[in-house]
């Protein structure tokens, strides 16, 4: 009796085995996901997209709705400002130093990229912006991060979700966090936004 | 060895032998068995050299592989249209020879062949490492083989999976069923002879070692009935297992649409010709360790005769699909079909072909002397040849198909580099090394097996038990192959 | 202004690791303001003038100077980068089209081995310099030959160039009292250019090709780059596509090159003996006689004058390479009753200095009456024959300056190296047509910023002379030339003129050149038992394009041998010596010899040998390496051309024949060396084995409706034309029922992406392209298109990535099979089977590439859905899935799939083959293979998606015709159509219905998407279906 | 459970012993046999192998589960490959006969184990070595009271060795 109940345990052991190696075929999704890594300058979303200012994000990162790029202001677009305002504070005069009055000095400010798709994915996003994914869908809530981080996962399960089951503009509405969470109330599929899912569309 | 069957005349007479009568004449009793099978696993100066040899041959293999991997497929002999090499014909290679342990172990028990008793345990741990050597081609002939696993379904968070419509997942599905089942096979067998060598050791180790492998088996009467039965249905199963294996692997060419390759008559072709391979792999490994382990009056004549019979019938199918194809090609009135077969005995490519028709099909027809079906010499000398053939039938229906296609203007050649030729090497060294290390660690026979057919010790011996063989000549030393042994089995 | 910290092009090096420290700063540069060449300005050609969007790509307009013809070209750049060049459609010349030479000057510009500074050579080594000090040195010399009193022997060769470059030059020269510069081509037919001004009053006339009836060319072979190549295959296609009254074509000369495998009938004669028949055409002489001097049958000669004289009207070309040239075209123009219209004459080629006006200058130069020479863009080094001593005549000269971009073989000679900047970089003007100038804007920055413009530099070196410094006010030379310019380059006149490219008007134009008389050198003698006969490489032309990977992986059109040179002699003089393809030929003339493989070509006269031009590059003076930034820069015209073949240009005689030109014919003898080695050849079997891949048609089997008169040929298993199913729906047949339900209520979301109701709308296309056998001339244009588009890797070089390794001669992965060639030419032969020599057969050209199987083969045995068919009918390959089992390829019955051997787009391996800078070329919309993966034509599905993108920003279906793929775009025969086969409105649709369809391997059942046109041939007379009808 | 195991040397004697003993009332007997011989077969008279039931519970399992997987993923994400169809029952047989086979013999050899109650980490009491070599050994689980009895059978029957153990 003793000795049956001793070797019962194997297979219980093997079963744990095998659930766990299931498991583990999810953990290579994005290792890098709420990567929150120093930027060169600390600039403060919440200041410019939230607040009193509200910038649009397509005002600095302004061909994201006509370029797979979505575009990473000028410097000078920066100085547009700062050549005048909150001069004085120090992230400020880093600025200053990068722009250098566009002498022979000035350099790009080597931000530090977040969210990256591998190469071989295509990912454009005006098709997206003009599809009406809202920013903040993949992107987070970037109005109110103190420093941006990786928001999604971005793997490729993390896509296709979308392209399979369509992409529901109300719940990206919500997802920008300007309108108040009413309720979940679930888009039938005929109105939902779809795209087609086969690999030449991101890949090749 | 070769010069004893004139020793021993007949006097003309043909030693006719039922085979369900007496099988080891020169076996006496349990103890007998014991002693003698567990008296191979001591190891020796010849072994060590062997398993020396095999391990350089392995890591000559490891190396090129690396070097392989870093620098790209580019280094091994590929000439575009022939984008499949060495790697692909050894791997179909070794799966055939794996098919004969499977069809010694599993068919001949369902069909009660009792030659089989005394060769199987071999055959059947042939099988494994054979497998083991085959798996690992289809991985090293991959561009990317560090990707592999994504030709396996597991749940993954690209939300996707294999295509089950290619052949290439049928043979992933299909060769490791057949990895783990004949290897479960072997182990199951193993447990009792394991407890054999577990109440037989005396080293403390080696004795913990068996005790843990034999799961700790005490031959009662309760694990014997589960055992033969479980041992039943194992068989049942591995019986078309190993049927379907080759024609899966056989689908891999008849399911495209290469002229050469896009034959119905695969299937059957390939098990043939897998177990004819694996035949010839039997005797070059049995012939030599029934001499060097002085087990000849267990691996009798007779059995050897036996096994040469099915090498025989098996050669002659073979043979028969080698013209078959030819006679489709010729009636098709396919162009591309005629021209490649007929490129393929007189054209770039006529050499192979006819090595592969002399080793296949002209040489074993020497089996239809019983003679020679009798003289381990000459079995030894044909498995050899059998090998090469074998080999280079896959050499034929890879490459000069592939580089004789539809488009003219892409026709090609092939030529192996020493890369491909060091891994094919290492194969050689990797498979080796694992038998070696089998039969100095556990019992090349199958102790509990071969107790089955010894007399057990009696009060009151049975009338019609074995005693009537004895006056019947057949413990002739000609088929028990005693006379082999300097100086006598025991 | 775009952010340079991460502009498309440059993620995508990032992920391929190729991302050289130089290109953020570089594509920095590209974006910034500053610098006086005004380059960040640019004006746009597509987009809003105003702003360039990152990540999408500008076109700029400019001129293409790989050849004299100036063709204009369009630029697509890519955050500042310029990634492939096509045809202007706006231009007279090339109206879209563009030759292989022609997109290989990307290669040119981000070429590894271009100079990166100027140079000094101080003793036998060389090194780098500040601008400042080479100019300086220049100045400092110039004066101290005037202080001599010898600045007047100057001597300035420039490349030829037609524009305002030529005047500036001369007034250049003229104010430091130098003579007007020579203005070099080496590939130019002198002979022809001397009789067309005397016969048309042009030196280059348009053939109206369309409106003959017969072509007859002697040796003129205008589809292999004799004069400008491309606007001749335009017309020629056009002529061909009136398939009924198209123009029966008949080549007469010794070989049978490109021009002449795309003729009707070959008539062999000898090299000389055209004239002969030629006179005979014209009535002077008799058949016999003819037949002496040409060694061409009299009945043949018979038939060919009752031809002549039936077919009306009959256009006579020539070519005047050989010693009769002048009378031989002359001849022709007599005999030519399609008189080319004056007026679009071809102006770009006025004004070439005859080789023999170059040779006496060196001869000059030999006896030390040159005192400072200046070379640019023209490499006399090695483009003269080796007998024209140039070397040691050079080695007179005092001070010698090159302003080469590459390490050639004069530059070696040379004193000072001041780099000029690639046509890309550069501005300038040509006249390519009259009354239509050519504007070349600079398409980008430097590549280098230690390169600058020749013209720049000319300018800053005389403002450093007081005594000339005034007659040079403007500050560079686009200033100088904007005044100039019709309109005086008014900044509305400019915007309007650079978006297209083109200004009407004429360019400043230069004092008339001393025109030397056309001295005709005696002949040296020459003997052998072989005629010789050299031409110059369609791709490399005299040697300028050896330095470009994608020229130098690009097969022969008529050989189909890369990377190599070759010698070819007819299979019956090879059996009759014993020599195989393969065998090292020494083939020795009065002037020297080389050592080639041989390689047997039925397509030339037993008794002559054909040798090409353009290889053999070497160090003459075995300089030390330039230890710039690259130790990999070699001289001997840099790593891709350095000892690659042998230079046929030593065998000839350093003479020049009655027009002045140098290439030309002599004899030879040709002996074995015994030595054996593998002719570099991208052909497997030069037959079809009747497999009906590339089929024809005669004209006499399609009547006047256009109607084709079935025939008994059938290509084997022999299958209906049942194509359309496959091209109408995207997915061949929805074989499953399950694709689609009727009843689907969730608008077939559920069904999946193949339904035609699904949201997604992916089944409504069915991409399909055709290609016209008739049109298609072979010449390759489309592949090279395909290399630079899809960033496909060169395998063949013998040294990438500045790593010799010496162990693999030039094209090694090639003999292996293992290019990459996505879009093959393949080229078969009909007829003369036996060996012997015949002048009656027939070569089929076929452009092979993925045929988008509706029922792909390749498709079912991937195990994990790498390959798979695209809800738009594409067959798809996902690279970043690809395991690399090779299957698919195994099973594709037209072996179009391409396997990554090596880690082509490792920057750390060997075999990289996109060198610093050369990853610039790099396309961004595609993904660069890795190691161990399939890849293959992808119907430019970036370009789809392109397209795609476009429309959906401005709300609109993709229009029919709107876009097409980089090989359609290139052709200059207009035979490949790209297009959406499921839309009535795209031309594709109305070509796969012609008569003359048909699909490769149709009784695979495999549904092609590609649909080929049969060939048309143009039989003598009448003659029987079955004659016409092989397949 | 404590008992008594006579060691035999001739399989008759072992035999007989067993059938007195079953006589005997002694019912729970276990044999020690270096070889299945089907004369214990005939003495004990044992119920048949439950291995079948599992062997056909696994078999039936694995041919489902080899469709379901094969089809399942394929309509998954449904890419046409040749034109073929996106779940087509044919070529996926092969998956049903693989997975058939696997997880059938598995579950024949976990039955094989679980009857027999392998693996046992710790040895029996009454097994002796011998009996995987020449020697029958009659392992008889009885109370101490009839023990005695039970040694005298086994002796009666020529057990070369009688041991009592606890």
């Amino acid at each position: 009796m003793t000795q049956r109940r001793k070797w019962t345990a194997i297979p219980g052991l093997l079963a744990l085995a095998i659930g766990a190696v299931v498991l583990s075929a999810y953990s290579g999704a994005s290792s890098s996901q709420n990567r929150q890594p120093v930027q060169p300058i600390n600039f403060p979303h919440p200041l410019h997209a939230a607040g009193n200012l509200k910038l649009n994000c397509l005002y600095c990162h302004n061909t994201a709705n006509k370029s797979p790029d979505p575009g990473l202001p000028a410097v000078g677009t920066c100085m547009g400002c700062h050549i005048v305002v909150r001069a004085d504070k120090p992230e400020i005069k880093k600025l200053w130093t990068y722009y250098a009055m566009g002498g022979p000095t000035a350099k790009p400010i080597p931000w530090v990229r977040i969210h990256k798709v591998p190469d071989y994915v295509h990912f454009p996003h005006m098709r997206h912006v003009n599809a009406g994914v809202t920013c903040q869908t993949c992107h987070g809530q970037v109005q109110t991060m103190d420093r941006v981080y990786q928001y999604s996962s971005l793997n490729m399960g993390w896509c296709v979700k979308c392209h399979v089951n369509g992409y529901d503009p109300q719940e990206g509405l919500r997802a920008t966090g300007y309108v108040p969470d009413t309720g979940r109330t679930v888009t039938p599929a005929g109105e939902r936004k779809y795209a087609r899912y086969d690999c030449a569309n991101c890949h090749y | 060895m070769a010069t004893t069957a004139s020793q021993y005349p007949l006097n003309g007479q043909r030693p006719n032998i039922p085979s369900a009568a007496v099988r080891l004449p020169a076996v006496a009793d349990y103890e007998q068995v014991d002693r003698e099978i567990i008296g191979t696993l001591r190891p020796t100066l010849g072994w060590f050299t062997l398993l020396g040899i095999a391990v350089l041959c392995l890591l000559i293999g490891i190396t090129a592989w690396m070097y392989q991997i870093y620098s790209g497929l580019g280094v091994a002999g590929y000439h575009p249209p022939v984008m499949w090499g060495v790697y692909i014909i050894t791997f179909v290679f070794w799966i055939g020879i794996g098919h004969a342990g499977t069809l010694i172990s599993a068919i001949l028990y369902l069909f009660r062949a009792g030659f089989r008793t005394s060769i199987y345990r071999c055959a059947e741990a042939m099988t494994v490492f054979a497998v083991m050597t085959a798996g690992l081609f289809p991985i090293l002939h991959l561009g990317r083989p560090w990707k592999f696993f994504w030709l396996i379904p597991y749940p993954n968070w690209r939300l996707i999976w294999p295509q089950f419509k290619s052949p290439l997942v049928w043979d992933v599905f299909a060769i490791l069923t057949y990895l783990t089942v004949s290897s479960t096979f072997l182990y199951i067998g193993l447990i009792p002879d394991i407890a054999v060598l577990r109440d037989r050791e005396t080293n403390p180790v080696r004795k913990a070692i068996y005790a843990t492998l034999s799961l700790g088996w005490r031959n009662s009467d309760r694990e014997w009935r589960h055992f033969t039965r479980a041992y039943l249905f194992l068989a049942a199963f591995s019986t078309p297992l190993v049927l379907s294996v080759h024609s899966v692997v056989s689908f891999d060419f008849a399911m495209a649409l290469v002229p050469g390759w896009h034959t119905t008559v695969f299937p059957p072709y390939f098990v043939a010709g897998a177990i004819f391979s694996g035949l010839g792999m039997v005797f070059t490994i049995i012939i030599p360790i029934r001499k060097f382990f002085r087990l000849q009056h267990y691996v009798t004549l007779n059995d050897l005769d036996a096994a040469a019979k099915m090498c025989l019938f098996t050669s002659m199918v073979v043979g028969l699909a080698y013209l078959t194809e030819f006679q489709v090609a010729w009636m098709s009135g396919n162009k591309f079909e005629q021209e490649y077969f007929w490129n393929r005995v007189f054209g770039q490519w006529a050499w192979a072909a006819w090595i592969m028709l002399l080793c296949n099909m002209v040489l074993p027809l020497s089996l239809f002397s019983q003679r020679l079906r009798r003289n381990p010499s000459w079995l030894f000398i044909l498995s050899l040849f059998i090998n090469l053939g074998m080999w280079f039938e896959r050499f034929v229906i890879v490459v000069p198909s592939l580089s004789h296609e539809y488009e003219p203007w892409q026709w090609g050649s092939y030529a192996p580099t020493f890369v491909d030729y060091s891994i094919l090497l290492g194969s050689f060294g990797w498979f080796f090394m694992w038998f070696l290390l089998f039969i100095k660690q556990l019992p090349v026979m199958a102790i509990s097996e071969l107790k089955e057919v010894v007399p057990p010790k009696r009060k009151h011996p049975h009338p019609d038990e074995f005693e009537h063989s004895r006056d019947e000549g057949i413990a002739h030393p000609f088929i028990t192959g005693e006379h082999e042994l300097p100086g006598g089995a025991h | 202004m775009s952010e340079p910290t991460k502009p498309a092009g440059v993620r995508r090096r990032e992920f391929l690791k190729v991302l050289g420290a130089g290109t953020a700063a570089a594509t920095a540069a590209a974006c910034t303001y500053a610098g006086p060449e005004e380059t960040g300005k640019l004006i746009p050609y597509l987009v809003s003038p105003d702003q360039t969007v990152p990540g999408v790509s500008t076109y700029y307009a400019t001129l293409c100077r790989e050849c004299s013809a100036g063709c204009g070209v369009i630029a697509e750049t890519r955050d500042g980068r310029a990634i492939k060049l096509e045809g202007n459609p706006e231009h007279p010349l090339n109206r879209g089209a563009l030759c292989a030479r022609g997109q290989a000057g990307l290669q040119g510009l981000y070429n590894p081995d271009r100079f990166r500074t100027p140079m000094i050579k101080s003793g036998s080594a060389w090194r780098a310099a500040t601008w400042d000090e080479a100019i300086n040195l220049l100045a400092q010399n110039l004066g101290e030959t005037r202080g001599r009193g010898v600045l007047g022997t100057g001597v300035f060769l420039n490349q030829h160039e037609s524009g305002s470059f030529p005047a500036f030059l001369d007034s250049w020269l003229a104010s430091y009292g130098m003579r007007p510069h020579l203005s070099v081509d080496f590939e130019a037919d002198h002979g022809a250019i001397d009789a067309h001004r005397r016969a048309y009053g042009a030196s280059w006339p348009r053939w109206n090709l369309a409106d003959a009836k017969l072509v007859i060319s002697f040796g003129a072979d205008f589809l292999d780059g004799w004069g400008a190549s491309v606007p001749h295959q335009l017309d020629f296609a056009e002529a061909r596509a009136k398939i009924k009254d198209a123009p029966r074509f008949i080549y007469i000369g010794p070989r049978r090159s490109l021009t002449g495998l795309n003729a009707d009938q070959w008539i062999a004669s000898k090299p000389g003996g055209e004239l002969a028949i030629a006179n005979f055409l014209l009535g002077r002489g008799d058949a016999n006689a003819a037949s002496q001097a040409s060694g061409v049958s009299p009945a043949t000669l018979q038939r060919l004058a009752q031809e002549f004289a039936s077919a009306k009207p009959a256009l006579v070309l020539a070519g005047g390479g050989g010693d009769n040239g002048v009378e031989l075209v002359s001849a022709a123009a007599a005999l030519n009753a399609v008189k080319p219209a004056a007026g679009d004459a071809i102006t770009s080629l006025d004004g070439i200095a005859r080789t023999s006006d170059v040779i006496a200058t060196v001869e000059r130069m030999r006896t030390g009456q040159v005192a400072i020479a200046f070379v640019r863009g023209t490499n006399p080094a090695y483009a003269l024959p080796k007998s024209a001593r140039f070397a040691d005549a050079f080695a007179k000269v005092p001070f010698k300056v090159s302003f080469s971009m590459f390490p050639d073989e004069t530059t070696e000679l040379c004193d000072l190296v001041l780099p000029d900047l690639h046509t890309l970089e550069s501005w300038g003007d040509a006249e390519s047509t009259r009354g239509t100038i050519t504007l070349q804007q600079p398409a980008m920055d430097p590549v280098f910023t230690g390169t600058r413009s020749t013209a720049d530099v000319l300018i800053a070196v005389a403002k450093k002379d007081s005594a000339v410094a005034s007659r040079f006010a403007d500050a560079d030379y686009r200033a100088w030339l904007f005044k100039r310019l019709p309109g005086g380059g008014s900044a509305q006149t400019m915007t309007a003129a650079l978006a297209k490219g083109i200004l009407p008007g004429s360019s400043a134009a230069r004092a008339a050149a001393p025109a030397a008389p056309a001295a005709i050198t005696p002949a040296a003698s020459t003997t052998g038992d072989f005629f010789l006969v050299t031409y110059l490489s369609p791709s490399l032309g005299d040697g300028r394009g050896a330095n470009k990977p994608w020229l130098q992986e690009l097969p022969d059109p008529v050989t189909k041998v890369l990377w190599s040179s070759w010698a070819e002699i007819h299979p019956e003089t090879a059996t009759r010596l014993g020599i195989e393809r393969g065998d090292i030929l020494e083939v020795k003339t009065s002037a020297g010899s080389i050592r080639v493989p041989a390689l047997v070509y039925l397509g030339v006269r037993p008794d002559t040998i054909a040798v090409p031009l353009g290889q053999g590059h070497a160090s003459p003076a075995q300089s030390t390496w330039f230890d710039g930034k690259d130790k990999a820069v070699q001289w001997g015209y840099g790593r891709y051309a350095r000892a690659v073949g042998a230079n046929a240009l030593d065998l000839l005689p350093a003479r020049s024949n009655a027009g002045g030109g140098v290439i030309g014919t002599t004899r030879c003898s040709i002996s074995k060396t015994g030595e054996q080695t593998t002719v570099v050849s991208t052909e497997g079997s030069a037959r079809q084995h009747g497999r009906g891949i590339a089929q024809a048609i005669s004209v006499n089997e399609i009547d006047a409706h256009g109607e084709q008169v079935e025939h008994e040929v059938k290509p084997p298993g022999d299958a209906p034309h049942k194509f359309l199913p496959g091209l109408r729906s995207p997915v061949a047949a929805d074989a499953q029922g399950e694709l689609g339900s009727p009843t689907a209520a969730d608008q077939g979301v559920l069904q999946g992406l193949y339904d035609p109701k699904n949201p997604a709308k992916m089944t409504k296309r069915r991409w399909a392209m055709t290609v016209d056998l008739a049109r298609c001339t072979g010449c390759s244009a489309c592949v090279t298109a395909c290399y630079s588009e899809n960033n496909i890797p060169t395998v063949g070089a013998p040294w990438q990535n500045g790593v010799v390794y010496a162990t693999h001669s030039p094209g090694f992965n090639i003999t292996r099979g293992r290019e990459m060639n996505w879009l093959r030419l393949e080229r078969y032969y009909e007829g003369a089977e036996d060996g012997r020599f015949t002048e009656d057969f027939e070569a089929r050209f076929i452009p092979m590439l993925c045929q988008h199987c509706g029922n792909a083969p390749c498709e079912p045995v991937c195990p994990v859905y790498a390959t798979y068919h695209a809800p738009d009918g594409l067959n798809v390959q996902v690279y970043n899935r690809c395991v690399g089992t090779r299957y698919c390829s195994n099973n594709c019955p037209y072996k179009v799939r391409y396997f990554n051997w090596f880690g082509y787009g490792e920057p750390d391996r060997v075999q990289y083959a996109f060198p610093d800078p050369l990853h610039w070329q790099l396309n961004p919309d595609v993904t660069v293979r890795t190691k161990g993966v399939m890849e293959k034509c992808s119907f430019c599905v970036q370009r789809i998606r392109e397209a795609e993108h476009r429309a959906a920003l401005e709300h609109r279906e993709v229009e029919a015709d709107e876009f097409t793929t980089a090989c359609a775009a290139a052709c200059p025969s207009r035979a490949i159509t790209f297009g959406d086969a499921a839309d009535a409105n795209w031309s594709v649709t109305k070509l796969i219905e012609d008569e003359r369809a048909y699909h490769v391997f149709e009784e695979l059942n495999t549904y092609t998407a590609v649909v080929y046109l049969k060939k048309v041939n143009h039989p003598a007379g009448a003659v029987t279906a079955a004659e016409g009808a092989t397949r | 459970m404590p008992g008594i195991i006579g060691a035999f040397v001739e399989i008759d004697s072992a035999v007989e012993a067993i059938e007195d003993l079953r006589r005997n009332r002694f019912n729970d007997l276990t044999v020690y046999t270096p070889t299945p011989r089907h004369e214990f077969e005939h003495a004990l008279e044992p119920p048949p192998s439950r291995v079948r039931i599992f062997t056909l519970i696994g078999g039936l399992c694995g041919a489902t589960f080899g469709y379901w997987i094969a089809i399942w993923t394929s309509r998954y994400w449904p890419l046409v490959v040749g034109n073929k169809p996106i779940a087509s029952w044919v070529p996926y047989t092969i998956f049903g006969f693989e997975v058939m086979v696997l997880i059938g013999s598995l579950a024949t050899v976990f039955a094989l184990l679980a009857l027999s109650r392998v693996p046992r980490l710790t040895m029996t009491v009454g097994y002796d070595p011998r009996f995987s070599g020449g020697h029958f050994g009659v392992w008889v689980a009885t109370s101490p009271d009839r023990a005695k009895e039970a040694a005298e059978l086994l002796r009666k029957h020529g057990a070369v060795e009688v041991r009592h153990e606890a």
